[in-house]
């Protein structure tokens, strides 16, 4: 790799095309965390590249000032496999939405994911399919009104978080758009993870879903609403962090530390090999629990690119660089003089 | 070459043939693939020209016995310049009843069978429905093969008898009898042993060696017995072709597809990365060149057929050589992305290897009825050109003449070859490597006034930056753009002059690709025009008739779209044109609406080639037709045993 | 209808106009389509003959105030039989400098352009690149509109003073600007305002009453200004158009479609399932019919394309008309599945919404490209019938008529629509339920001697036996089939002879369909052939054409392939044929492979419709251009401001 | 429904087509499984459905005597989508391959389950691609030399239980072609099951992969490699039920009840709404610890066709059946005299 270039600023990842998103829309936000976080990753700008699928987020490539590919809807993970294995020096990031990556696109996704390609997927998740005015979405709640379901969606909806777990994804996160700070640093985590980052990005859009996730992240209720993973910490949450959560059975559960104090929080573990308990915190329903924001899972595995260089490598190593005569002139040949 | 050290006790006459087709046939666990190539080898080690055809049972294993399990592999050898299998074996060696029942009907009366006794017995009779009043009968008894020479002899007892020194389990002995056939056609035809023993010890290793050195006596017990006994009365000759000087191998067409993808990294310097999902009769590609990591060539078994065409198309992007192959209905999964291939004008390669169709069809079977899924099967107006193979040799260079086009116009470029060609074979004059067409890639890396949609002025292609190059950075995708900047662009003029452009710089490839193949008088009565697969029927017919002294031409297209620039100037100078196509006139159309010519329709879609003889009729057929008259498809077919369409009707 | 009631404090003449076009521009958020609507609406209850176009800026929406967020709507109404939306717009409503900029190339000289002069600040003007020098200018005060008769007016002050009463924000207050517009045109073309003020209490309901009053408020207000002021010094007046007696309503081309989904499934008594997947410009339909679960027709939004198709079949399999729509890129993506229903022979109905491409290509913009995707996309030999709709409200009678053959000939059937069908609308005579086609579904109920692929002796179509029915279990699928018992059959020669059986059934419904629209003398020296959205633009210029003297026919397909069997014969009666196309020349090339008839092509790929008057030149060309003769599509073009096609080179 | 015919019988649901398996292939256990289990289900032969995609194992429809649609590859999940949604009353049943439902099917399975369509489907896992003749699946193993890997599989597997959790099927299942009478029942709950029903089925395909599940299901070791899931029992396996297991922390671990007698053995819920505990479970190393086998979850919750017809009705109640002139002379309406 070429040297970290110390001068990189998040105005070099900017791009002379004008930001087409709505005013309001939550991706601003997401765009604003990724020209912050790429000049710091000592990564040269030549290097990155964005890929992406169609949809409001997957517009994201043309507003990062670095190689961008806006592919078609659904295939952004398959780009990026063969972006990824042709050149494993490049840095290759994925902006999908709920509908890119987990309708037309969830069977890429979850077969990056089971491969561990070295990628990073920012799935904006804004619950609705926003560039096409409003349709329901795979994450869409059940009863929910949509252009297409005037009566409500009767589809159950997917949990991100469970389906990335279910793939074997090895860095799995949740963040909120509006929570930069937090994004920012999950964000930075995904960079640094060697394998299949899967960030889940919870994203306002103003225009087809306003406030869909208003409940959890506003504010004033965030704290009681959201809990954060934090590695080797309890899990606690509330303003004054006086609520955690403990296993009862295999049930998570609240505790209020005020009346009940307690030693038996869970405390979290990233790198617990079994996804299990990631699984179970995933689980705790919307509104009655606290939503699990941060890193759910970060383990180390083998990846896909690497792998395939690697038996590349070996076989060059033993058979030696092949030479096109001998491939050409091998098998049974006869000469006609 | 000569295989006298195995004494020769009865006296025969030794023949001299100058060609000779064979078919075996068998069980699909008969080993009749391995039988077949073997043969090929030697004969074409031994220097006769020769053109084979294997013939496999459907994806699925059909139960042991069955008709729809039969395997075939047919081998035409010759002392002369040959160009198809054959129409009708010489010789057919059948395994079993079932074998029998579904090749009779393509032997002619008075040729030789050799049939395998120990198999005809009831339960084996039975599955190959040699059944009346609810019991089996013996076509070997009943006088039906009375206008054959049918040879007798008890393969099962040879291998058993043969193997008994090597300590096998009866299983496994029986599993020999495939090279006693083997080895009696080797005699009756005064072959060589010792390519085929060498191949064994070297197939079973040194782990294996009691089932070699087993495998080789039945070879040999085979040879022998055909020898001493006086079972064919008399031996043949076929003396080599003359052929140009050279070194040869055989190959197979996906083998030479897969050799050229290495010849494509190598030559033009540039990684290729190949991404495809397993579909019959393509997935041998993906087989064989998965061992060719050291020749700058990965390959991706993907999810589906979309992923793969994705990731190709990637990692050209990405400064690979993209390369997917798949047969129709994976193509048609793909058609979505070689759109953006088109918008983002960058190359890749697309291999079809056609099949029988439509839908899942007849998957083992070939076809070449994807032409105008190629040309055409895109939304909107998506042009990109087609290249199509010819032989299995051929196979070789149409893959990197496909990988020339698509490097050199940034273009997305269709390979068309077909099941026939990916498992037939035929002798290949190898090659110099000096000789093999440059294939230049230039990649970007001038910053300065880099504009990623800056086209070269005479091929109309833009240019290729890759990502990772300092100052090149850019954004591409599958909306209209801009002209030269790359820039999304909703302007209307703009959009009508990119959709022109593109279809011009592709239009461009009919001035610079592979010239049709010409043959014989330059203007006439009659020029047969073909792509693909077919060249080697056309040839054989083509040349038939003229050794009848009819006056016919051959034009055979290797580059089919764009049709050629000179393609319309060589119709002109015939009166009558003859399309002989395995679709329902696909060609036909395109050189209809392109050239505004008339042409003679002749379509087969049995999922077999031609035979020279049926499309010799034809050519005689049409020289009395009006000139330049035309015949649609729909009315001009090839007969075959069937010569009614049968309907199914309701009720009644 | 009067709207007498407002006063009339200044005098104006009214002049008696017999069409008007009407541009209404703005951004994004003005509420432009709503505003055109409206008036379409008040000028259809009125009587007059219209068209419309709406022209919507591309998926993304674009930053307020610049030139990709300019949407516009543009409506032609007419006191006699029209047939498009007009070439040049009589009067512009520019809400934003943005607006202006975009819609002055279509102006001509002489017109009226009304523009907000509120929105004429240095902020907006920057961002509608009125810059010189790095700095804003105003084309108000440049004397660069000199040529038009500006109208001047400060829309936002008008909507907030109007609006006050009611306590709106500043925001909501400034949002009814657009109906001060459209009160104003009212004013000028003398429409009634009620029906707008009746569909703005519906619109907002009881509960936000104050809404619909302001916009009322606002809607007077405008239409007083323009009475009261001497804005346009006079008054038009466009009588009602001579229609034909009935009922109407005014209907857009998905909507129509929409409708007759419905219908199709009272009409065949069977249930309809649509699957489809959102994409523009085809996801209104799914909007639209998700609302009539109670009309026996069923919706489901699967994941991608591919399941909605297939899911679509499976519903067909099971007995209902499985339907689904999509628009290009979806397209391509089901064709594999499509080729499945060729092979099963079931019904389906695949509606394509056709969208400016290749790829992503321009989503929200018109074309006509994807004919050979749906004649030739699919892999191997599976022929498909393509059924075209004319206009916004032939899409009704189209829809109900692919149905029609779908299941009548058990086959998938392509309605092939477009961008501008799909959002156009005109007024339709709505017919009387019992004048619709029969659908006649029969499902097979009698076990004895069934077999799935027994056939109707005329139509070739198998029967359909519905999964639940005792008796008549069987299995069907992918793999080629004997005919009658529909057992896997890998016959050659019945692969041979069913190929030909599907193909024989496509081709007969070219003698059972409905027959192209021919109109003007009945030979001649020109006939302009179409199909598809283009037949307004068409009719509009070969009525011009005969009525300068020229003999000019016109025919115009509705059922696209095959073609329909009479067409030969028609086109042979003229001396030239014409083929305006919005793609390159795809009809041209199937007319030419299938019929062998020389044609002029004529093509515009500039994502909007041809005007009536480039293709009036271009037929007063064609008329001296040599009889029989021939154009091929890249040669002619329409022409466009950009004369030249530049190509950004390397380099230089 | 048809009143159930109690006539029927396994030959009932032979079809006069030739099995086209290889002699010695597990699918013919499956056959065997299928055709046993549905003339017990009181479910009148008219009205099964079978749907498959294309593999061996998609031959499936071709051989049980009732309705069967042999599809495409990966696509049978939407089809069967269609058929379901388009006659409730039929009881649609999938047979598919490792490759078919996990590989190119990948997508519509997991919308099947996250739906909860009320289909059953049976995944002939053979580990490999039988019918394309030799290549790996999804579910190969890494380092594995097939036809498109002769220098060994760099994929990650999928765990196919763990995507099926994590896309939130409603029933899971594992069962065995060589432990019919366990496979047997395994079937029947699937059948019973309202909703979507996963049964992955360990197949041995003896001509490309041969003894592929050797390790876990040959008759003298299987009792201490696959440990039986039991609704409401302890997890105990082995000869004489020695061996159990529990969780330890979050991990599960085996205990020999004969030196360490324990009461904290997992006891199975089947009906636990988390799967956590299933996912766990499931990602017990091979060879290391015993694979389960049955019903990892059956819970209840609203199926899709069900809730789609349910609304269709509702609306039907609400707005009256619709009249098509009604809708056709709609909105705003005007008379030309
Ligand atoms: C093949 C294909 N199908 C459908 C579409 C239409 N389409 C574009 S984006 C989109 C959904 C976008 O939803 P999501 O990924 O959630 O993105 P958002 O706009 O909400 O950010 C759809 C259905 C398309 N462009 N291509
Ligand atoms: C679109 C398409 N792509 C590829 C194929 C080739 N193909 C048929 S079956 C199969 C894989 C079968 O594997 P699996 O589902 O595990 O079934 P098995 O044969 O092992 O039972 C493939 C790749 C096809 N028929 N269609
Ligand atoms: S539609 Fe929604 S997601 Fe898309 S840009 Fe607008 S606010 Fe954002
Ligand atoms: S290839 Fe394998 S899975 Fe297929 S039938 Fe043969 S043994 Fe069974
Ligand atoms: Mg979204
Ligand atoms: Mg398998």
């Amino acid at each position: 790799m070429t040297p970290p270039n110390a001068t990189l600023t998040k105005n070099d990842f900017k791009t002379d095309q004008e930001v087409r998103w709505c005013p309001g829309c939550g991706d601003y936000a997401i765009l604003n965390a990724v020209q912050s976080v790429f000049p710091t990753l000592g990564i040269p700008k030549e290097k990155f590249v964005v890929v992406s699928g169609i949809g409001c987020s997957s517009r994201l490539p043309y507003y990062v000032n670095t190689y961008g590919f806006h592919s078609i809807h659904g295939r952004a993970p398959a780009f990026a496999t063969g972006i990824k294995c042709a050149n494993p020096e490049l840095s290759v990031w994925i902006g999908t939405g709920d509908g890119d990556a987990l309708s037309i696109g969830g069977n890429h996704l979850i077969h990056a994911m089971r491969r561990n390609l070295d990628v990073k997927v920012l799935m904006f998740n804004n619950r609705i399919y926003g560039l096409t005015k409003g349709q329901f979405s795979p994450t869409s709640e059940v009863g929910k009104i949509t252009k297409s379901t005037p009566f409500g969606v009767v589809d159950q909806p997917f949990n991100p978080i469970h389906l990335a777990l279910g793939a074997g994804a090895t860095f799995v996160a949740r963040s909120v758009d509006v929570m930069s700070k937090h994004l920012t640093s999950v964000l930075q985590r995904a960079a640094a993870h060697r394998g299949f980052a899967f960030v889940e990005i919870y994203q306002n859009c103003n225009i087809f879903n306003d406030g869909a996730f208003d409940h959890l992240v506003e504010k004033e209720i965030r704290d009681d609403h959201l809990v954060e993973l934090e590695h080797g910490k309890p899990l606690k949450f509330g303003k004054a962090k006086d609520k955690g959560v403990r296993l009862r059975g295999y049930a998570p559960e609240i505790v209020d530390l005020k009346t009940t104090p307690t030693d038996d929080l869970i405390v979290w573990d990233e790198h617990e090999p079994s996804s299990a308990l990631a699984f179970l915190i995933a689980s705790m329903p919307e509104r009655a629990m606290p939503q699990p924001i941060g890193v759910f899972r970060a383990v180390d595995k083998p990846t896909f690119d690497g792998e395939l260089r690697k038996q590349a490598n070996e076989v060059t190593a033993t058979h030696g660089d092949g030479d096109l005569k001998d491939l050409l002139y091998s098998g049974d040949l006869w000469n006609v003089e | 070459m000569d295989v006298g050290n195995h004494g020769s006790p009865v006296h025969h006459d030794r023949k001299t043939l100058d060609q000779v087709v064979i078919r075996f046939a068998g069980d699909s666990g008969d080993g009749m693939q391995i039988t077949g190539n073997e043969f090929t080898k030697t004969s074409a080690i031994f220097g006769n020209d020769l053109a084979t055809l294997p013939d496999f049972p459907a994806e699925i294993r059909a139960p042991a016995g069955t008709l729809p399990g039969v395997s075939g592999f047919q081998i035409r050898f010759a002392a002369k310049d040959i160009h198809t299998p054959g129409d009708e074996p010489d010789v057919l060696v059948a395994m079993n009843p079932a074998a029998l029942k579904v090749n009779l009907p393509d032997i002619r009366a008075g040729r030789t069978i050799v049939v395998n006794t120990a198999t005809f017995v009831d339960k084996e009779l039975e599955k190959a429905l040699y059944m009346k009043d609810g019991k089996a009968f013996n076509p070997l008894d009943d006088h039906s093969l009375d206008s054959y020479r049918v040879i007798r002899v008890d393969l099962n007892k040879l291998a058993i008898e043969s193997t008994k020194p090597f300590g096998l389990t009866p299983k496994e002995s029986l599993r020999c009898k495939n090279f006693v056939a083997l080895g009696m056609m080797y005699w009756l035809y005064h072959r060589p042993i010792e390519h085929t023993e060498k191949w064994l010890r070297e197939y079973f290793g040194p782990k294996k060696q009691q089932l070699a050195d087993a495998n080789i006596a039945a070879l040999r017990a085979g040879y022998h017995y055909a020898e001493t006994t006086d079972l064919f009365h008399e031996q043949f000759e076929i003396p080599p072709a003359p052929m140009r000087r050279g070194t040869y191998r055989n190959v197979m067409g996906n083998q030479a597809v897969g050799l050229a993808l290495a010849a494509a990294a190598k030559l033009s310097k540039t990684p290729v990365f190949f991404a495809g999902y397993p579909i019959t009769p393509a997935s041998d590609i993906l087989h064989q060149i998965s061992r060719y990591k050291n020749y700058g060539l990965l390959t991706f078994q993907a999810e589906d057929e979309i992923a793969a065409v994705c990731a190709a198309l990637g990692a050209s992007f990405a400064g690979s050589i993209g390369v997917t192959a798949s047969s129709g209905p994976g193509i048609a999964l793909k058609t979505e992305a070689i759109g953006l291939a088109v918008m983002t004008e960058l190359p890749l390669l697309v291999i079809d290897v056609q099949r029988g169709g439509p839908s899942t069809g007849l998957p083992t079977k070939t076809e070449q009825a994807d032409l105008l899924q190629c040309v055409f099967g895109r939304n909107s107006e998506a042009p990109t050109p087609v290249v199509a193979a010819s032989s299995p040799a051929d196979c070789f260079a149409r893959t990197l003449e496909a990988v020339r086009i698509a490097v050199k116009y940034m273009t997305p470029v269709y390979l068309l070859t077909d099941g026939y060609l990916a498992n037939g074979s035929e002798p290949w004059c190898l090659p110099e490597i000096q000789d093999l067409p440059k294939i230049d890639v230039h990649f970007q890396s001038n910053p300065e006034g880099f504009k990623p949609y800056a086209r070269d002025p005479k091929t109309l292609a833009r240019v290729w930056a890759k990502p990772g190059t300092p100052g090149l950075e850019h954004r591409i995708g599958g909306i209209e753009k801009r002209d030269g900047t790359g820039n999304i662009s909703y302007d209307p003029d703009n959009h009508d002059s990119m959709v022109r452009l593109r279809t011009r710089k592709i239009a461009g490839i009919a001035h610079d690709c592979t010239p049709p193949l010409v043959d014989g008088p330059s203007e006439g009565p009659l020029v047969v025009l073909g792509w693909g697969s077919t060249l080697g029927s056309i040839t054989g017919a083509v040349e038939s008739a003229q050794a009848k002294g009819l006056k016919v031409a051959r034009c055979h297209l290797q580059q089919v779209w764009p049709l050629p620039a000179t393609l319309g100037g060589i119709l002109s100078k015939y009166e009558r044109i003859l399309i002989p196509e395995m679709n329902l006139g696909q060609l036909w159309r395109l050189v209809r609406s392109e050239l505004a010519v008339d042409a003679y329709s002749f379509t087969k879609v049995q999922g077999r080639p031609f035979t020279t003889s049926e499309l010799l009729r034809k050519i005689e057929e049409v020289l009395k037709m009006p000139a330049h008259g035309s015949a649609h498809p729909l009315e001009s077919k090839a007969q075959s045993g069937l010569l009614q369409e049968t309907t199914e009707t309701v009720g009644g």
